[in-house]
């Protein structure tokens, strides 16, 4: 199986297709142009450093001698190793270079793709949060947080639907749910904020002291899941770990 | 050539001289017991310790530890407790009792298959889960007194951990032959920090040492006074731009180190390099200092020695609180590292989180508050100053439309920056209180809202994350134009491209809290507002590359970074799209695919963009030419182990390892038939990114000697070495004090930059009235 | 400056009508017991916007000034993000277990 | 604008020989540091970790803070005390649409934009809880176990007064009365300082004549800030009782930040009852807010200290009545928070 889970999967095959086409035309494009139009010349190296240094202090000097005097260099030299096709200047504010239509054109057809992955992620949302009518026969789930462990309450299912125990191996509690049923996991904390994430199936969301919230998870694969703490919540952190685990 | 070498000696031992005082350390409070990060009980019960039970450790013959040991001899421990839950004897209660007790000096030894050793700590195994008593071996050292602490846990035995299990703790010391005192062993953290400390006086004593040796004179109280005088008072922009330079580069430094120690603790699963706390510790301030004293410092930095000079300005129009703006940081960076020194750093991650930030133990966090909420007076007097200098003080002919775009990014910075803080600053204030006073703003217990500082956060935190990555856009537009000999394409657009950016800023911010529990309505709104911020973006990105088009593009260092920008961006942008989607982000959210996304925008962003500031600008700055050789080296080793680092995070983001954790799990030995734990390979990539982490480190090196050398040795430079068309190059390198003798007029070289086009109205608003402009913009 | 309002100096005039709201305001909360919560805030609120409207546009400069439409401009630029913050932040308590409008859902659109 | 006015940038223009190196930005963020530091080490976390424990020793060092980040201002001040407007820095006439207006009038613009967010972002932490936790009122009549957090508003101790419902007055609680007196005193105080503008425009007085005039404006609007702080210090912690009026401070009605356990005492007769909720949060929230506020005054009343003392030298004319209307501005600015925060806190 995959990371993430079922709805991720698809999601990140799809965005995944349009970056690597987006990031295609722009590396090909910016390789292409700083390959076409790079210029060996034109450092500022040796003599022409020197000359522009010397020019420099000549104006400076003659400045402060009170000489007013303007005085260009000729550069015709340089100027065919260093085309300034823009006739760029100090102090003069250059020739605009623009061309609306292209500009529009890489402003709409982002947007559209835009419009297009904001469509493809809506729909999840509905998974995400179901509403009230698609959740009649879900299974509540109490998991509350606190430093550093997790605390699972079944609320009364029998131990068919959802067992708490411990792991024989890693002695981390493990939370037995069924497969294929669907559950509410209720969320809260007794002091900070913690997380839980079930890291195969893509699930996270914060356990907030104070409030309730939840994730609805419906188990598709039987297993031990690995489930970590996602909000740093303090010293052990990482250890706040459980296991679920799904049997038929 | 006199005056050159004072200015140089004077700058180096300001470096100096700073470097002591940013390190200037408050407090130091070793702790006697330093033998484990664990101060706070058994981490699965209840949080407090009880009286009710009562640890012991004696003899195995019953009488009690000896107060003198004999060094070398081994003895045979009794370890119990009595008390507490766990007397119940029902037979059916399992797990009820268990210890953990850790020797600062000398070797502990199980004995049988109830104890083991854990982590150099002693503590029972599955089969000792239910005693009350354990034996164990503990053989002295040979010199030197030992701390011995024991901490047991009483439990309930209802087999699920619960504040109805108790523990407690307790702690002999056995001294050594002579009998001399506990020795104080010193947190890790404050050996750490006060290294850097020391590092930086040594470094500091041997620089003045050298510049001593040049120039004897230099060294009288006469000519030091006025120098330091000087760089304590000044006013001047770029005095004040090179103080932001200084501190900046040393944060730099400082979080450079705290992310190294954070990539060796994580370059194998299971590392003890660090202890927790240490760890937690460590990315909180890397992530603080990072933002708060590197990259804004930087490009304040920049804003301060260019912004005035691209106008046309000779000041910026509130220079006293422009150097109280740089002042109030190194202040507040001083409070905000200030519990590092004691070991009690803040631990809270640099998004400070509520209620873990109201309460943890860490004293430093309270300092950290401190100190922040002087960085956001900081950063409120410069948005002042850069808004109304840019908005007042343009040279003539400069309407908001000719601005170079260095200087529109850096408006759109500070706007965003300026509206945004003020929050963050009242959710500060309102945790400092609730650390102090005893406010409840965010304690649960009276009705506090955990949510309310996310969005208080965020909503600052989120525009300045772009408020970081606006200015380097800005630099990449210069630097990108001046390589190709070009214009930039587009300039409008990168104009509204810009302000777009700032303002779709404060309207997506909840991306953030997506699995937070806010709103859905809210969630929802946001998921479909983020992605807008693709498209500005997008804008920017394709008009930098039309910009080459036709142009004679010169490869020297800062057009490679400004070309390796482009890359890193461009990858961290489009990994940004994979987040709005909440069905993506429930996946993503805290994963190393995050760290890997942010620091693709942040480091290959902002960073790059900065160093391309560093070599496109350091001839204006110093009048020094920068080593292109070196530059180049730089370039070469830090982009490609830059990649090297961030690029396999997101691989192992997606296998759901979590950003945050001291450690992360293997799917091996006893989680072997556990799904969602991180494939074996991940170790070795972990291991790839420490390795590379430490490349980019030391490739960083470079780039720090490049400007202390070119700065002495380098060849002069001349005014426009570049040929870039903004007034900063019109004058001389370095730039005179006040900057313009008079102030220059722009020409443009567009015969009507008549309104028109889509923003006729927009364009009316922002040019000068004709009757102004007439006669002086004169074409 | 020495604007004027109906005849009367602008300070003076201000100054007359902001003290006369007040007191006005004190009266209305002094007898609120007999009056509905709507309309209290309603009075509350409207007088507290007339005061607020006076002291900005006469007190402060913001009309009568040759330099008042900029600065009006300028003072109204964080409006927006006020009401954002205000949106956001102030009208947005916690009430996660509920679930996403129906508006929300491709659903609700047939989708 | 001709151009004497046009490109002098900053009130210590470089070309003026005026001072332009500055201790006090060092000095002042020195101060705010140690200010920020010892109150925080005045207070430290108990050992059950829910609670701070306070240890006065560092007090009197945050104290020292202050008197370092006042030593700063006086050095700020210093330098300032000889500006006589003759180089009021304006906007270059590049600078649409701003071209020719006082840069230091955009600047205190500019400033109140952040003052603005401030105090939105208070009243968003206000809107929040004030919606989200709930009301005691609400609760009156049900049984709630003890402890329990709601929203009792100050206005319920300062209009309703739970015993000390005593109204001297007949149509306004005693409690109401420094609120009331400290929404007239600032309604006045920006009367007085735009009439001290006024007076320091005036070109028909002598010079000295008018300095007089000007001190004694800024000198009652001085005053009235600091009756502003007093009634606000007896509302808080003193309250008050004389001749026919009485009311208890907030402190002694047990409106404070850490009261998690006040007995509400409501209705009359039968319907009278009685329980005990956490209203911390309602107090937090209101010295919060009124607190960030009375710091704003007292900030205030700093400059206005120094005003007084430069007007009482003559340091004001018509040239630099100007500095007069940019403090007026920020003061203007207080006042009109205070119209937000006093309908908000004591009236609803």
């Amino acid at each position: 199986m995959e990371f993430g889970g079922d709805i991720f999967q698809d999601l990140y095959i799809e965005f995944m297709f349009w970056s690597v086409i987006v990031g295609v035309i722009t590396f090909v494009w910016m390789i292409h142009h700083s390959f076409v139009y790079r210029t060996s010349d034109g450092d500022l190296s040796g003599k022409r450093l020197h000359l522009r240094t010397q020019l420099d202090s000549l104006r400076h000097e003659m400045k402060r001698a009170g000489m007013d005097m303007e005085f260009e260099i000729e550069e015709e030299e340089d100027e065919r190793a260093w085309p300034n096709v823009d006739n760029i200047k100090v102090g003069v504010f250059p020739k605009e270079n623009d061309n609306l239509k292209l500009e529009l054109i890489w402003t709409i057809i982002p947007f559209i793709l835009i419009c297009y992955l904001c469509w493809i992620s809506w729909a999840p949302t509905d998974a995400i949060w179901p509403s009230a009518y698609e959740l009649e026969d879900a299974h509540e789930v109490g998991v509350t947080g606190q430093q550093w462990f997790w605390d699972f309450d079944c609320k009364g299912l029998t131990s068919d639907l959802c067992d708490v125990g411990v792991d024989s191996e890693t002695g981390l509690t493990v939370l037995s749910l069924k497969l294929d049923e669907t559950y509410i996991l209720n969320l809260s904390s007794r002091d900070v904020l913690h997380a839980p994430k079930i890291v195969q199936y893509g699930l996270t969301e914060d356990a907030v002291p104070g409030m309730y919230t939840t994730i609805v998870f419906t188990p598709y694969e039987t297993g031990k899941y690995f489930l970590d703490c996602a909000e740093y919540c303090g010293d052990d952190h990482a250890y706040m770990t459980a296991i679920i685990e799904i049997h038929t | 050539m006199q005056v050159r070498n004072v200015w140089t000696v004077r700058a180096m031992v300001i470096v100096a001289v700073l470097f002591a005082a940013l390190m200037f350390s408050p407090e130091h409070d070793a702790r006697p017991t330093g033998i484990s990060s664990v101060d706070s009980g058994c981490s699965c019960h209840s949080q407090t310790p009880s009286s009710e039970v009562v640890a012991s450790i004696t003899l195995a013959n019953g009488s009690a530890l000896p107060e003198n040991y004999e060094p070398g001899a081994t003895y045979a421990l009794l370890i119990s407790f009595s008390g507490g839950p766990a007397e119940d004897n029902n037979p059916e209660r399992v797990n009820t009792g268990g210890f953990n007790l850790v020797a600062s000096k000398g070797t502990l030894t199980p004995i049988d298959n109830t104890t083991q050793i854990l982590a150099g700590e002693l503590t029972h195994t599955d089969a000792g889960n239910d005693q009350q008593a354990w034996n164990a071996n503990w053989t002295a050292p040979t010199s030197g007194s030992a701390v011995l602490r024991l901490m047991t846990n009483s439990v309930n035995g209802d087999n699920s951990a619960s504040s109805d299990d108790q523990w407690n703790t307790v702690s002999y010391t056995v001294s050594g032959a002579g009998g001399e005192a506990p020795t104080m062993k010193a947190n890790g953290l404050t050996v750490l920090f006060s290294g850097i400390l020391l590092t930086a006086i040594l470094f500091a004593i041997a620089l003045t040492y050298v510049f001593y040796v040049r120039d004897p004179e230099s060294f009288s109280w006469a000519r030091f006074k006025p120098w330091i005088t000087h760089w304590l008072t000044s006013t001047d922009h770029k005095s004040v731009g090179t103080l932001y330079f200084v501190s900046g580069l040393f944060f730099l430094g400082v979080g450079g180190i705290l992310a190294m120690m954070i990539r060796i603790q994580l370059s194998s699963p299971g590392n003890d390099f660090l202890t927790k706390d240490e760890y937690n510790s460590f990315f909180t301030l890397h992530g603080t200092v990072m933002i708060f004293l590197a990259a804004m410092p930087l490009i304040n930095g920049f804003a301060n020695w260019i912004v005035p000079l691209q106008i046309g300005a000779k000041d910026l129009c509130f220079p006293r609180l422009n150097a109280m703006s740089f002042w109030l940081q190194p202040v507040g960076a001083i409070l905000l590292l200030s519990g590092m020194f004691s070991g009690m750093g803040a631990d809270v991650g640099w998004t400070g989180y509520q209620p873990i930030t109201s309460t943890t133990d860490h004293y430093g966090a309270t300092f950290w508050l401190a100190g922040q909420v002087l960085l956001v007076a900081s950063s409120t007097l410069t948005g002042i100053n850069f808004i109304v200098t840019i908005a007042t003080m343009r040279a003539p002919g400069m309407g908001w439309m000719q601005m170079p775009l260095f200087t529109w990014s850096i408006l759109v910075s500070v706007m965003m920056l300026f509206i945004s803080i003020p929050t963050f600053g009242i959710g500060l204030i309102e945790a400092y209180l609730d650390r102090t006073i005893s406010t409840t703003f965010y304690n649960t217990a009276a009705g506090g809202d955990p949510l309310l500082w996310s969005h208080l956060f965020w909503y600052f935190g989120h525009p300045e994350v772009y408020v970081v990555v606006v200015p380097a856009f800005g630099v990449i537009s210069e630097v990108i134009a001046t390589s190709a000999r070009r214009t930039i394409f587009g300039y409008r657009s990168m104009v509204y491209a810009l302000a777009g950016i700032g303002f779709v800023a404060f309207i997506v911010y909840g991306h953030h809290m997506l699995t937070s529990g806010m709103s859905p309505l809210l969630r929802f709104v946001v998921m479909l507002t983020t992605m807008l911020v693709a498209v500005p973006t997008g804008i920017k990105i394709f008009n930098w590359l039309k910009t080459m088009h036709g142009g004679s593009l010169v490869y020297r260092t800062h057009t490679l970074w400004a070309l390796g920008f482009l890359v890193t961006f461009t990858l961290g942008g489009i990994s940004g799209m994979f987040f709005p989607a909440i069905a993506m982000d429930v996946h993503l959210h805290e994963t190393y695919f995050v760290v890997a996304h942010f620091h693709y925008v942040l480091v290959g962003g902002t960073v790059f963009g900065l160093f391309a500031a560093f070599y496109y600008w350091y001839p204006k700055i110093t009048g020094r030419m920068m080593s292109e050789r070196l530059g180049i080296l730089h370039f070469l080793i830090g982009f490609i182990s830059y990649n090297g680092v961030f690029w396999p995070m997101h691989k192992l983001g997606l296998l759901g390892m979590t950003r945050r954790h001291h450690t992360y799990y293997i799917r091996a030995d006893e989680y072997s038939d556990i799904i969602g734990t991180l494939p074996p390979e991940a170790a070795q990539w972990n291991f790839f990114i420490t390795v590379c982490a430490f490349m980019f480190f030391l490739s960083n090196l470079i780039m720090v000697y490049n400007i202390i050398a070119s700065w002495l040795n380098g060849r002069k430079a001349p005014a426009d070495p570049w040929g870039g068309w903004s007034f900063e190059w019109m004058v001389s390198s370095p730039p005179p004090t006040p900057s313009f003798d008079e102030i220059p007029t722009l020409l443009n070289a567009n015969p009507d930059h008549a309104p028109g086009r889509l923003t006729g109205m927009l364009e009316r608003i922002m040019t000068p009235d004709p009757g102004d402009e007439g006669e002086e913009a004169g074409h | 400056m020495s604007a004027k309002i109906m005849g009367f100096d602008a300070y003076n005039f201000n100054f007359f009508w902001l003290m006369l709201l007040t007191a006005v305001e004190v009266g209305v909360v002094a007898q609120s017991e007999n009056m509905a919560w709507a309309t209290l805030v309603f009075v509350l609120v409207s007088i507290g916007i007339v005061k607020f409207l006076g002291i900005a546009a006469v007190f402060m400069h913001l009309r009568f000034s040759p330099d008042s439409n900029v600065l009006t401009a300028t003072a109204l630029f964080p409006v927006i993000f006020i009401v954002l913050l205000v949106l956001m932040v102030g009208l947005t308590s916690p009430s996660a277990v509920e679930n996403l409008p129906a508006f929300c859902r491709p659903g609700y659109y047939g989708l | 604008m001709s151009d004497d006015h046009g490109y002098h940038h900053g009130p210590h223009d470089w070309s003026h020989g005026a001072p332009h190196n500055s201790w006090a930005p060092i000095v002042i963020s020195i101060g705010s540091g140690v200010f920020l530091f010892f109150f925080a080490k005045a207070f430290t976390m108990n050992e059950g970790m829910n609670g701070y424990i306070y240890d006065s020793a560092p007090l009197p060092l945050a104290i020292a803070g202050l008197a370092i980040i006042f030593a700063g201002l006086i050095s700020w001040w210093k330098q300032d005390f000889s500006f006589d407007g003759s180089y009021e820095p304006q906007a270059t006439h590049g600078s649409a649409p701003f071209s020719n207006v006082d840069i230091r009038k955009v600047g205190m613009w500019v400033f109140l934009m952040s003052e603005m967010m401030i105090f939105s972002s208070l009243f968003s932490t206000y809107i929040r809880y004030r919606t989200s936790i709930v009301s005691c009122y609400s609760l009156e009549g049900t049984v709630v176990e003890p402890g329990t957090a709601c929203w009792l508003p100050a206005s319920y101790f300062i209009a309703k007064g739970g015993e000390h419902a005593n109204s001297t007055l007949g149509f306004m609680p005693d409690a109401l009365v420094p609120g009331a007196i400290n929404t007239f005193a600032l309604i006045i105080s920006s009367y007085t300082i735009v009439m001290a503008l006024k007076t320091a425009k005036r070109t028909d007085l002598e010079h000295a004549e008018r300095s007089i005039k000007v001190r004694n404006y800024l000198g009652a609007t001085f005053c009235l800030a600091t009756l502003f702080l007093v009634m606000k210090m007896v509302e808080w912690f003193i309250g008050f009782h004389i001749g026919p009026f009485e009311a208890p401070s907030l402190l002694s009605d047990q409106f404070t930040i850490h009261n998690d356990a006040y007995t509400y005492n409501y209705g009359h007769g039968a319907e009278a009852g009685a329980m005990t909720v956490d209203i911390r949060m309602a107090a937090s929230a209101f010295y919060l807010t009124t607190g960030t506020h009375g710091v704003h005054v007292f900030a205030g009343i700093v400059g206005l200290g120094y005003m007084v003392v430069k007007a009482h030298k003559g340091g004001y004319g018509p040239g630099n009545a100007v500095s007069i209307e940019y403090f007026g501005l920020y003061w203007h600015f207080v006042d009109l928070a205070w119209v937000a925060v006093f309908p908000a806190f004591y009236l609803y």
